[in-house]
């Protein structure tokens, strides 16, 4: 079994890694670089908490093999913040108390932030629809939604 | 002596009482008194009991007082999630 | 295990048509991937098509689209002219999964996995798709109700794979419509789903219609009665009745963890019923 | 007494405590750095699997482990024989059984052995190495089926002293509640309803897998992280277990990806440190969601019957339920909390409750919020909504008719002090939902819920730093917002503002013994003992102000951070404040601290009613939510955004389970749905916001009044929303869950 090597850029960092062939990018995110804020609820691509964009599309990065990272960009939660500057988002669901245990947190977080560079404007049912593969069991969603919609109009008052 | 209410499924162990009378000052003694006086209960009361005195729920505080006209009921322990 | 990623879809079929063992297409990945981790698969390869840029095309042809097996659903999603074209197909595509599904799962791909209840497979078969399969021995074009046979098998040979689907031309006054019924409001696999077409003539009577049924039989039903219910009315009350106990008819379903025989016979009515309103008055009526 | 304190409770002035500042851990949370039990690494660790029964119900003749040892990369291998049996205590002994089967797997998932290798690859490898021979035996799962005669067995000693001879061997035990005479009070009813409902066993469904990392020493000192609403627990049992002294095992907590009373118990820690013990290696184990479904501890299911008589003016005249829970391949399902809280929301003259705790081939049922009170009160509920209605009675009124108050004799036993029920149906009659219009095909709800609190070990430690803030460390995992709730109340008690606290979760070496998270303690007790470890600290830096200023410590007062001079003879000095004191500590005796251990008991009873409007389609049976209203007792809300946050989490659970949860097994005994795809929860899609009322009627037994609010609100939904969903249908649904294709059956059939 020989592994791969991948070129590819995570969170704007150029990263390089080597993964077994049927390694996921959860699995070299998490194990090889270290990168644990992508959480595995399933594996399977039924609850969300490994979310993370590639090229710019939402996807489950437990459904995602390794060496298809190459070459690709990568963006992940740990790069949702800028340097020491929360994305609204982030400070939306800590004020709105988004979060109870915040294990789903960063995969609704990276799928919400999908979501407004999309539609900066969602109605509830449009982000309660875009969000339905992000399990939360705390909450009732109720907050996260809130948070959502709050940021949303937040920076649509900015720009 | 204080009268203690105890659930229906241990009078099998009590004469078929459902309240039984032990001389006891504290839950510590309540408990001694009743194995004593109804050894029947004594499993039940190994695998733990809860004892709600005036309407507090008690699980373990041995020393707590017990009036002589206090209520006390005897509840299966108590757990939660 | 072996990863393999052609850019050339020449270089894909001689990798496919070459390895000694069980090598896997790879599109999306939101079966397979599920699959391998389960231990159900073991492929000893993986064949990425991704890298071919042909395959992650979606072009017009012959007034119609073609859709490269490694578009994904948002993908076509996106594609207005596609969208509005076949919108029951884009929007059963839509419905595969999450928003983070839909950004990689394929036509292709829910085809080939040949579950009974995929949800774009009625919604294609109802728009009379067909799939370009390739191979050692050349490009043939089968309609796509012929891939699937059962759960989980193809009529694919060694060496085979489905390379694009194709969206013939919408007729004037045309619509479509797949609806599914799954206990919660996403993220479930389709208890019944029900891919609709037809098309009305200027005076509002049906000329034409397909009607395919999804998770009521080992693969799905193209119920030829429910489109014969539906030709030559004004696809009125009277009808739609006579298209929902086609379909109720025609439903051969098992009891499993999503449904009853009873529920899914009775729900392929009530959904063909409910898709075909929405094709109506997708066709001007 | 009580009255008093009511009183003092009501003049409290709260500073910090009713805000809601930003949580502490918010950040952490927010940008991925929050270590839950899956992320933390050891050097040099491996991974351990565990290898489970295929079968509901087998011998394990033999176990040959001997190939997969022989894999290079395998570094241990481990069944029940590596573990010393445990003979004088039952409650561990089950544990154990349950971690590692010894002579029989009892259901699905059940582990049979473990491995410990160099990488997950070579670790599965392993597992498909190992050949168990097993001599399959029939098997049950269903509740009603496991006490009929001729039922497979599963344990041939059957239950304790308190179940009738000649009962089915599958009958762990036998409870049973209440007082008068159930025959004269149904003789006075004008209708008698009698009903069987069925719910199904749902799972805590919280999204983060068990985890754990172990590491053991030659010298026995081991090290063990992992995620649990209990480290200590974690700790006393993985000692029993592993024949160490609690003292040499130290176990920290990470953040804790939910629970729900799901983990309150062990599964993978002993196997994980007899695997570090075997091969003198770190073993990190992560559960598979799969295994989380199939070997965890879902609750229970139940068969209940119910008897409820009424008078046409919609007064209860006697109330009976007999309860059958089935609690998996072990005793202890919590049916005895079934049977004491089924009808604790009603003042009944006639009242009896008897519950069976039943055996079957199901994985061994853990705590799930409120344990085994929702399936009773959705019997009860149900019944009681039914008599209302079929007189035409407002189903609030009859609740309120019947309702429970202070000097109520509880259908448990005690008679009860001041508590709330009474206030949150005023409310929920008074609020505009109640009065809101509905269309066609749909139906409106309400039902009530009761829950016990209670308190148990807790410690806690708090310093002053010599720059004048405090640190706060605490002993329960903070599961949603505890350590924000802590350091309010301690900058409370302090007068220091919130942000100058800082509440950590220590490990089990840095405190004395603490209760698990659950039971709804927490907030009240590791409240109180903040509070009380905050005052001790208080009465140190008044001891040390008394000495700067050279009176007595009985002169000074703490008031708004500052110590200063109270009384006659006190004389004049400026305050000192909290930040002075502490600069000075090293002169006046040495850094101050508080600290306060305590089984602080007398929680308050918690009560709840929930309103729920659904609107189902006729052709589908498909269930709506359209709106939803929790009114609850929330005693004082420390932090009202998270008191919330328990109503909204606990009220879509009970949504979850009351619609399309369900563990679903097949003839063979096989969990047919162990994933997130067909076990399903509620998605985003699925649910309107969830409306709040809170409610302030102070706990007596709590220096602020806090009552405990983390159960109460799982226990009327299901209930609720049968109500409003029988309205809907026209038909009355007497099964869990209310999945489409059942609710077609029962319109398509009435």
């Amino acid at each position: 079994m020989s592994k791969i090597h991948v070129t590819t850029s995570i969170n704007g960092d150029p990263t390089e890694y080597l993964c077994d062939p049927e390694e996921t990018l959860l699995d070299v995110l998490r194990d090889r670089l270290g990168m644990t804020g992508s959480k595995e609820g399933c594996g399977t691509g039924d609850c969300g908490a490994c979310s993370v964009t590639m090229d710019g599309r939402l996807v489950c990065s437990c459904l995602v093999l390794g060496a298809e990272a190459d070459g690709a960009r990568i963006d992940t939660i740990e790069g949702m913040a800028e340097g020491d500057k929360l994305h609204p988002l982030q400070r939306k669901f800590i004020e709105h108390a988004a979060l109870q245990c915040g294990i789903c947190t960063p995969g609704i977080l990276v799928a919400a932030k999908s979501l407004l560079e999309r539609n900066p404007d969602p109605t509830e049912e449009e982000a309660r629809y875009w969000l339905a593969g992000n399990l939360c069991r705390c909450t009732g969603y109720d907050k996260i939604i809130r948070a959502v919609l709050d940021t949303a109009a937040e920076m649509r008052e900015a720009s | 002596m204080v009268q203690v209410k105890i659930w229906g499924s241990l009078t099998a162990f009590t004469d078929d009482q459902r309240t039984v009378e032990i001389e006891a000052s504290t839950l510590r003694e309540l408990l001694s008194g009743l194995a004593e006086t109804y050894p029947g209960l004594k499993p039940q009361l190994d695998r733990g009991v809860s004892v709600s005195i005036d309407g507090r729920v008690y699980n373990d505080s041995w020393f707590q007082p017990i009036k002589p006209d206090s209520e006390v009921v005897l509840l299966a322990r108590l757990k939660g999630g | 295990m072996r990863y393999l990623a052609p850019t050339s879809l020449d270089d894909a079929v001689q990798l496919l048509a070459s390895d000694p063992g069980d090598c896997r297409i790879l599109a999306g990945g939101t079966d397979l991937l599920v699959r391998m981790r389960s231990g159900m698969a073991e492929p000893d390869s993986i064949l990425d098509i991704k890298r071919i840029n042909d395959l992650r095309q979606i072009t017009a042809e012959d007034g119609g689209w073609r859709i490269g097996a490694a578009v994904s659903s948002a993908e076509m999603n996106e594609h207005t002219a596609l969208k509005a074209d076949w919108p029951g197909v884009v929007e059963a595509g839509d419905l595969i999964g999450s928003t983070q599904i839909q950004g990689r799962c394929t036509l292709a791909g829910n085809l080939c996995n040949a579950s009974p209840a995929a949800d774009s497979v009625p919604a294609m078969v109802a728009a009379r798709a067909t799939a370009r399969i390739v191979g050692p021995d050349g490009t043939r074009d089968v309609p796509v109700e012929d891939v699937p046979t059962g759960p989980g098998k193809t009529s694919l040979g060694k060496g085979e794979f489905v390379a694009s689907i194709f969206l013939p031309a919408k007729a004037d006054r045309s619509g479509d419509a797949y609806l599914r019924f799954i206990p919660r409001t996403e993220m479930d696999i389709a208890v019944v789903g029900c891919g609709l077409s037809l098309t009305l003539d200027d005076a509002g009577i049906c000329t034409d219609a397909r009607v395919a049924l999804g998770a009521v039989g080992p693969k799905v039903i193209v119920v030829d009665a429910a489109a014969e219910a539906l030709i030559g009315t004004q696809v009125d009350d009277a009808a739609l009745d006579a298209l929902a106990a086609a379909c109720s008819n025609a439903a051969t379903p098992i009891a499993d963890k999503r449904g009853t025989v009873e529920f899914r016979t009775h729900v392929a009515g009530v959904l063909a019923r409910r898709a075909a309103t929405i094709a109506k008055s997708r066709a001007g009526a | 007494m009580a009255l008093d304190s009511k009183q003092q409770l009501d003049t409290l002035d709260f500073k910090v405590v009713g805000t809601r500042p930003l949580r502490p851990d918010g950040i952490d949370k927010v940008t991925g750095r929050a270590r839950f039990g899956a992320d933390i690494t050891a050097p040099g660790m491996l991974v351990g699997l565990v290898l489970r029964s295929p079968h509901a119900h087998a011998r394990i003749k033999s176990i040959d482990t001997s190939a997969a040892q022989a894999i290079d990369g395998v570094h241990a291998v481990v069944t029940s024989a590596d573990f010393e049996k445990i003979t004088d205590d039952d409650f561990t002994a089950d544990i154990l059984d349950n971690c590692m089967a010894g002579e029989k797997a009892l259901y699905d998932g059940h582990a049979v052995a473990a491995v410990a290798a160099s990488s997950g690859a070579i670790a599965r490898r392993a597992l498909k190495a190992i050949k168990v021979d097993y001599e399959v035996i029939d098997h049950v799962t269903d509740v009603d089926e496991a006490i009929k005669p001729g039922a497979p067995v599963l344990h041939a000693a059957g239950g304790n002293e308190s179940v009738p001879e000649c009962s089915s061997p599958n009958i762990m035990a036998r409870y049973e509640f209440g007082h008068g005479d159930i025959d004269a009070g149904l003789s006075q009813a004008d209708r008698v309803l009698e009903r069987t409902y069925r719910t199904e066993a749902t799972h805590q469904g919280y999204i983060e897998p068990h985890a754990c990392l172990a590491q053991i020493g030659q010298d026995g000192q081991a090290d063990l992280w992992c995620c649990t609403q209990g480290h200590y627990m974690v700790r006393n049992t993985c000692a029993a277990i592993m024949g160490i002294d609690q003292g040499q095992l130290r176990v920290t907590a990470s953040e804790i990806g939910g629970g729900f009373g799901g983990k309150t118990t062990v599964f993978l820690e002993p196997v994980a440190l007899m695997l570090a013990k075997k091969s003198s290696r770190p073993v990190k184990m992560v559960m598979s969601r799969s295994e989380v479904l199939r070997a965890t501890g879902p609750t229970a299911s139940s068969s209940v019957d119910i008897r409820i008589g009424m008078t046409k003016d919609g007064r209860i005249t006697a109330a009976f339920a007999e309860l059958r829970y089935q609690g998996g391949a072990y005793a202890g399902s919590p049916v005895e909390f079934g049977a004491m809280s089924a009808f604790a929301p009603y003042d009944l003259e006639h009242v009896k409750t008897v519950g069976w705790d039943i055996v079957t081939n199901r994985p061994k049922q853990a705590a799930y919020r409120a344990p085994g009170a929702p399936m009773a009160a959705y019997a009860v509920e149900s019944a009681i909504d039914e008599l209302a209605k079929g007189f035409g009675l407002d189903p609030l009124e009859v609740r309120l008719k019947n309702a429970a108050r202070e000097g109520t004799v509880a259908s448990y036993g005690p008679t009860y002090p001041a508590i709330g029920l009474e206030a949150t149906l005023r409310k929920a009659k008074d609020h505009p939902h109640w009065t809101a219009p509905l269309g066609e095909n749909q139906g409106r709800g309400v039902a009530c819920g009761f829950w016990f609190n209670f308190g148990g070990d807790t410690c806690v430690s708090l310093n002053i730093t010599p720059d004048g803030t405090a640190t706060v460390s605490e002993g329960n995992p903070d599961i949603g917002g505890s350590r924000a709730s802590m350091s309010m109340m301690a900058a409370e008690e302090l007068g220091i503002p919130y942000e100058k606290v800082r509440t950590i979760v220590a490990d089990t070496g840095s405190l004395g013994q603490n209760e698990v998270t659950d039971g709804s303690r927490v907030t009240f007790a590791v409240g109180l003992a903040t509070i009380e470890a905050a005052r001790a600290a208080k009465r140190e830096m008044c001891k040390r102000a008394a000495m700067t200023w050279g009176i007595d410590e009985e002169a000074v007062e703490w008031k708004d951070g500052a110590a200063h001079p109270a009384g006659p003879n006190a004389g004049s000095h400026p305050p000192l404040t909290l930040a002075e004191i502490a600069a000075t500590a090293s002169n006046t005796g040495g850094p101050i601290a508080g600290h306060h251990e305590a089984n602080p008991e007398g929680a308050g009873v918690s009560f709840a009613t929930h309103m729920v409007d659904t609107e189902v389609d006729p052709d589908t049976g498909a269930v709506k939510i359209l709106r939803y209203t929790v009114f609850q007792d929330a005693g004082k809300a420390v932090h009202p955004d998270y008191v919330e946050g328990q109503f909204q989490g606990g009220a879509v659970q009970g949504i979850g389970w009351a619609l399309n949860e369900e563990y679903i097994y097949g003839e063979d005994g096989i969990l047919q749905n162990a994933g997130f795809l067909d076990y399903r929860i509620p998605v985003a899609s699925d649910l309107p916001m969830i409306d709040t009322v809170i409610l302030e009627i102070p706990n007596p037994g709590h220096p602020y009044g806090v009552r405990g609010v983390g159960e109460t609100s799982i226990v009327p939904p299901l209930a609720a929303i049968a109500n409003a969903v029988s309205e809907a249908a026209g038909v009355r649904m007497t099964q869990l869950p209310m999945s489409p294709p059942k609710v077609l059956a029962a319109t398509q059939a009435d």
